[in-house]
């Protein structure tokens, strides 16, 4: 029985381009203070284009109805639990957003002269701080803009260390388990991927991580906990290999939300990591961004370290360009600087008590979820969970199914889906995260949803492979929209 | 809940963790703090930056203003608090704007793909260069010099690893546009990429058309950036470009020191399968409704791992989504006023001022002075922040200031810097 | 058949109380920087309170997620059109809400000296100056809270000025077809209520009103256009009746949409009126409020305004408290200021000329709608309507489908009802009114609603009278309410 | 759609009004200005008042800190544009909250029964007076000259054309408390209502069961206003009363030079169809889901015409709501730690200061000065505003100052008022 949603009309809408009509107007300029110019005696005839062909025209309110209507059809962590499994969809605080607008942040130029930058250069090195205490590290970047960006920066920090030692080594392991990102970013750091088994623990296999490990070997991307929610508790073993044959060991520490205030990467024998700040230090996703994916590194990588670096001098804060082994820009300017006003924002709010209990109550949703489900769907590995708990949907496809007719269902029951087939050696892997932010309440119905299709899985398998049925939207089509792309409106349709 | 799990306490929860890793003190940090201090902080710090300053830096961050509907939309929950859009029939809001950016950037660029967004402009230009080698099977790429230093610089960063050899091709010290002989001696089987900005960094529009044919003609694309977006209202678009990869700051995102911005990937159809980064498709629920969802994921790291067009996941979607409502909001009309106003403004001060370059310019350009840093002191005493001089990235150019005028230079402060640049 | 929405999941919700738990909390307040004190001490055992008895504990996410998710459950102008009779539902432009909380105008205190207070007195003043301008009268007061309160101060200054005179005299006129608010306000300015009838034109019957005004008579309450939409074209006559017997000829300003740039009451004959700040001047309506009901009066009112005035002298402003006609405060303090903003932001925005469009637009979206709508719905007069026009449920409640059942069901449809059963001299009312911020598409959309809706009348009457169907809540049972009012949460339920 | 009404231009729509009511002219107001000069013009207009000064004026007016969910609630568009929830199916989102403020309304004053909001305190005070005359068939009220000012002048001018007589009763000079026995003394067989604020006027705790029982022995109501709501978080709810009429403005409500603010009445069951304003109440749909609507309708102007209770018909819901989220965000425990840093701060400064009245004081309390003026004078110079000159509305009060302490009261800036204070 459905008890979290009932349906309700919501508004359908055009659309830009199919509501648009000439003439109509949201905006007014202030008149001109100075003497119009004509674009074609100030930038020659060539340089001028007609006007943009198909460019909506609205009225304001067509333009805010537009998107408040659309906003309507979205799924939100402000409506509910987001269990989405690696993606730490976590209550973020409103605070964090006004922070962000503050006038002398948001308005500021990154080329305005360190001296009327300085307040901006404080919060940067105040979260360099706070962030090298959380992970156990010595120094940190804030310019890279997301978490794979992040791999990119440690992984070019790894080669550009391992190059200046004379020789970059050709392969950098990755656990089968890992992330997408981590072996793309091996690739775009010009290595080759060598893939780790994971053991029936679902943790890497120790014995085959030292049969691979030689000097050929770049570093190994170790996620921890990893995507299967398990701790993998050799880390430091893991290092001593590594270490051993002149290897680094990088952490992806997009699951620090399961660590801060308990364990530090770098006490584990990290060398380098990157944060998901949009992850653990909280800020909204926005349906895909922006997020920011500082980088945490031992002294030894410093010098390494995208230019330019905070230099504290007499005067106050200075950016210093003049770093002889740096591997350069990863971006222009200073990183995501709003991104890094809200997570110390976030670290400023929670203290060190704050963050550890934050861990805490994360650890305690996922192991209480684990708990109430497990009689109903197969745990992928005995181990005990950290942050998230991946289950199998061996029993449930076994019934014709599979985890992606569960999740649609899910949407039925007014839940945003888990994580879908993902990790990839999980048969059909079922992966949840609730974070730390959900109440027991939402927890026991998601807890209920979930059972209760399991139950329908038996009784009624069609009612779940068919589903979603009560949305505006019914089973969207994808292979169709891969087999012909649509990728923009055209006025033809 | 703790009691279901038959735990006595909460660090029970960890306890299977090794001892040797676990943290055995409290962090080191202050205690937690009422969001009322927290913004007092904060207000604190942005004290001590320059605020209420009449500012003419540009230089790939403009400030314009900003319309007040695309705050009133991204702080709808709905948008803010929302994941990418894996699941379609619960993110039709967030697919369906990003469609609709998708298409305005094909008409805005004049390109037939556009992504959902790349973290800014330099990584946007960086992937656009990688592209274009998957593309040709060639591994140099010629950047004119007059490509934003700092893009510039992260192409090099990008490069380094992945095999790129990258050239640079000087410019015409008088019209300060690309040198196209330069660029066209560089050229050689092995070119990939030719890169130009435009209107480049010293604010001058660049000629587009025989840099694309130079470029066809040895078998290499054009690949264009644009830092400045507004320009797109009255310029004519890149259609020559192969790729164009830009910067949509300039489309109601506060300059934020430097971030989060938007970057943007746009290409020729033919290359749809090498741009890297989201794309939203159309296609049809079970009821035959239009509906969207991402499409052609092969593309991804989470679909393609090692072999990804690229390692980007989360993006900048809420910022994109920003910029889909600021051009909603000026729409055709406004956009094509809105670049007049900058035109305008600019090409005022631009005539009072001894400008260092004869190119067409679009809303800076490069103003000479035989003592900027000077001109940029006493205009600070009297809050305004002046031009950003050159010296650091362009040593060849002496005395010289980069002078950005959007709508929003007031004239008073026009004349101000003109009288203070003149009175040396 | 519906075009405008589909059904989609709405998140459901229980009452705060239900929500609460022991512990609980989305607050935290800066530690205290002086001793703390003990209440009982301070205050003395009796006076302080035990805990408050049900008071809710939620955490911060509960509340942000209750609100949100409550806020789903409402119609707004945001999504669509809201053509409630005169009501004004226009868009409001969101750059008013931006000035309303410009930091120098929203947190400043009412008492600090009027030397830091000049800006937002000058705020008022110019307000001041545009609505007489606008209304063609001498003098405004700002002080009135809403519609209501600004006609409550208008019969006050009435009462006021007619005791001066001698005689406050006994009855005030009103029509038939008058806003509830007139009657109730003319009883609590102590006057007995008279209703003038309408004639077959809906309009002030001017034989009748001959007969009935003598000098007992203090003033009449007239809506123009009245609440028919209908403009009173002998407004003048009117007039000249009234003060031929000195009486005062009030203005219910309520549909000033539907004259502002095109014709002034003060011009009229008009002695004193309000004017609905949130309907005209563009108050988002928040559910029921805030609003202002400045009331504009010819110079030989103005002594008995509310006091303080404002007073230019050589300093700048200065609220003037010395003013022996005054009938005193209406309320306390300078008026609903933040409202004041908006208005003044909205006259600012659109200008003489812009104002005049707006109200042409107004006309126009009323008179179209009309026009598409006569053929399927009798018009309750056949008089030219100005900014809404008002249809008798005549033909359908005939086949026992009244007003108030074809409002529900254009629930269904995607639209908000109009307003129903007023004016009560119309049988079964529908008074439409779309505001000149509405699209021809949303117009066209809506016209084809209320058509589809006169078709099922006559096809299927039971499909309309059961309306909504398509709501998360349906057919609400008021009476039940009224029968045994349950008006606030109890533990027991 | 000119064609559809068949007309030629715009003017036609009008062109059936008499020409003398016509304005043969343009309106004489400024040209249309874009949101950029309006935002700019407000600010202007704000750089004028006082701007990031302390305060210590109260007075019916608080500063505490605004939660920021109290804007990002109200910002949403289904509450901020949608009307009074007449369309009960379309409107359960503001039913149900006015549901819930009603309740928490109750739990905080004691009384069984609360309205959805009236304009603000004064006139809310005014209504419940008129109300106990409607209830008791008499008409003359006894208030307290220790009730704000501002709100016996507006009970003053209501009464003035209702015949209500209205007599004050004066204050004991040594505590600040109003004077019973003189209020006894002014007690007679007509009396409908005895009125008391507490916190009174001058910060003062009132008491009330005495004042209740001398009421109730005259056969008449009692009424207690509140102007502080804050102080409900410690203070003994006023069960005793009859009604209860109060202002909530200190409830995340920001000062905003007097307004929009929300006042609140609330009484005793049995006087529930006497009471004006809106009312929800829980009900079922038809398909047996609980359910909010307004009801009671028969009291208001709209059904009940000249025999409503009140003409009251918008009110002040949005301010309610956001009244509704701060109650929401500090709950049991946070009202009343809230309460208690009041306490705190006010006594503080109060113990370091000469106070006026001996009575137990919240979070304001008079203090004696030689030259209030001149203390004020100088701490402004110091952007410091001190508290309220007393003389205009109780000259027999020389040289005080109502001085209130809140939450965000800083002790240095009490400390500075201290010393000023206590220098002369
Ligand atoms: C384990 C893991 N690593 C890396 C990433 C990539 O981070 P981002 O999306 O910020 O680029 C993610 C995010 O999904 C992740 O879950
Ligand atoms: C004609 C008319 N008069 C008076 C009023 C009362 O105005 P308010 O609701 O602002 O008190 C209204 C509002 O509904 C109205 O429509």
């Amino acid at each position: 029985m459905i008890k979290k949603v009932r349906s309700h009309p919501t508004q359908n809408e055009l659309l830009l381009f199919e509501l648009s009509s000439p003439g109509k107007k949201a905006y007014q300029l202030p008149p001109l203070d100075v003497p119009a110019v004509d674009p074609a005696e100030a930038l020659g005839e060539g340089n001028v284009r007609a006007e943009i062909e198909g460019f909506p025209e609205v009225s304001e309110v067509e333009a805010i109805r537009h998107f408040t209507r659309l906003s309507t059809w979205n799924y939100a962590i402000d409506l509910g639990l987001y269990p989405l499994g690696s993606c730490t969809m976590k209550y973020n605080p409103r605070v964090n957003e006004v922070a962000a607008r503050t006038e002398g942040l948001e308005w500021i130029h990154p080329y305005q002269p360190d001296s009327l930058s300085q307040g901006a250069m404080e919060i940067m090195a105040a979260l360099e701080r706070a962030l090298a205490e959380i992970t156990g590290m010595d120094a940190v970047t804030l310019q890279p803009a997301a978490g794979a960006h992040g791999e990119l920066t440690g992984i070019f920090l790894v080669r550009a260390l391992l190059e200046s030692r004379g020789n970059p080594r050709r392969r950098v392991l990755v656990p089968d388990s890992a992330h997408g990102t981590n072996p793309a970013t091996v690739r775009m750091a010009g290595y080759e991927v060598e893939h780790v088994a994971s053991n029936d623990r679902g943790m890497v296999d120790m014995a085959a991580l030292e049969r691979m490990v030689d000097d050929d070997v770049a570093a190994m991307m170790v996620t921890n906990p990893n995507t299967l929610g398990i701790f993998e508790d050799e880390i430091a073993g893991i290092a001593r290999i590594l270490h051993a044959k002149g290897a680094l060991l990088y952490m992806d520490g997009a699951n620090m939300n399961a660590l801060a205030g308990i364990a530090r990467p770098g006490d584990a024998g990290a060398d380098a990591m990157h944060l998901n700040l949009h992850k653990t230090f909280s800020t909204p996703h926005g349906g895909g961004g922006p997020g920011a994916g500082p980088v945490a590194v031992k002294a030894f990588l410093e010098p390494f370290l995208p230019l330019p670096r905070l230099l504290r001098v007499d005067e106050g804060w200075r950016w210093d360009y003049d770093r002889l082994k740096s591997i350069g820009r990863v971006r222009a300017f200073h990183g995501n600087f709003g991104v890094l006003v809200r997570a110390l924002a976030y670290i400023l709010a929670h203290g060190g008590e704050g963050l550890k209990r934050a861990t805490l109550d994360a650890l305690l949703n996922a192991c209480y979820l684990r708990k109430l489900l497990e009689p109903y769907y197969e745990i992928a590995y005995s181990s005990p969970s950290m942050h998230e708990c991946v289950f199998s949907d061996r029993r449930q496809a076994a019934l014709g199914v599979p985890t992606g007719a569960i999740a649609k269902r899910l949407i039925d029951y007014g839940f945003h889906p888990y994580t879908v087939s993902f990790p990839l050696i999980v048969h059909g892997a079922l992966m949840i995260e609730p974070t730390e932010t959900e109440s027991k309440r939402e927890l026991d119905l998601f807890a209920d949803a979930m059972i209760s299709i399991a139950r329908e899985a038996e009784e009624n398998p069609e009612l779940v492979t068919s589903a979603p049925h009560s949305t505006r939207t019914s089973r969207v089509d994808e292979v169709a929209a891969a087999r012909k792309p649509v990728l923009k409106w055209s006025p033809r349709g | 809940m703790l009691e279901t799990l038959g735990l006595a306490r909460m660090e029970d929860l960890y306890g299977h963790l090794p001892p040797d890793v676990l943290l055995n003190r409290a962090l080191d940090l202050p205690a937690g703090k009422s969001e009322y201090e927290i913004l007092d902080y904060f207000r604190a710090r942005g004290r001590e930056n320059a605020v209420g300053f009449a500012s003419f830096l540009g230089a790939g961050v403009y400030c314009h203003y900003r319309p007040v509907l695309v705050d009133a939309v991204v702080s709808r929950g709905e948008f803010l608090t929302s994941y990418t859009p894996y699941q379609a029939e619960i993110s039709q809001g967030t697919l369906t704007a990003i469609f609709e950016f998708q298409t305005m950037m094909c008409q805005l660029t004049g390109m037939d793909v556009a992504n959902a967004s790349m973290y800014d402009g330099s990584s946007a230009l960086a992937e656009a260069a990688l592209m274009a080698m998957r593309i040709t099977g060639r591994n140099r790429v010629v950047a004119a010099r007059t490509v934003h230093p700092e893009y510039r610089e992260t192409l090099r960063t990008y490069g380094r690893f992945s095999g790129m050899e990258i050239e640079e091709a000087g410019y015409d010290s008088e019209s300060g546009q690309a040198d196209l002989t330069d660029l066209e001696r560089r050229l050689s089987g092995d070119t990939a990429a030719v890169i130009l900005q435009s209107p480049n960094f010293f604010g001058i529009v660049e000629s587009v058309k025989p840099a694309a044919e130079l470029a066809h003609r040895a078998g290499a694309l054009l690949v264009v950036a644009f830092t400045e977006a507004v320009s797109l209202g009255l310029l004519a678009p890149p259609r020559e470009a192969d790729i164009v990869a830009g910067e949509l700051q300039s489309f109601a995102i506060a300059p934020s020191y430097g971030g989060p911005f938007a970057g943007i990937l746009a290409c020729r159809e033919k290359f749809l399968r090498q741009i890297p980064g989201r794309l939203a498709g159309e296609t049809r629920d079970s009821n035959g409704n239009r509906a969207f969802c991402l499409t052609l994921a092969t593309r991804e790291q989470h679909i393609r791992r090692e072999r990804a067009t690229s390692n980007i996941c989360t993006n900048q979607e809420l910022i994109a989504l920003m910029a889909t409502v600021f051009m909603t909001v000026y729409g055709k009309r406004g956009l094509r006023e809105l670049a007049e106003q900058n035109l305008a403004k600019a090409h005022y001060l631009g005539t009072k001022l001894k400008r260092r370059f004869t190119g067409p310019y679009f809303n800076e350009f490069v103003a000479v002075s035989s003592d900027p840093e000077g001109v940029n002191r006493s205009l600070k005493g009297r809050r305004i922040i002046g031009g950003l001089p050159l010296r650091r990235h362009y040593p060849e150019v002496e005395g010289a200031l980069l002078v950005c005028c959007t709508e929003t230079a007031k004239r008073a402060d026009m004349d101000a810097v003109a009288a203070e640049m003149n009175s040396r």
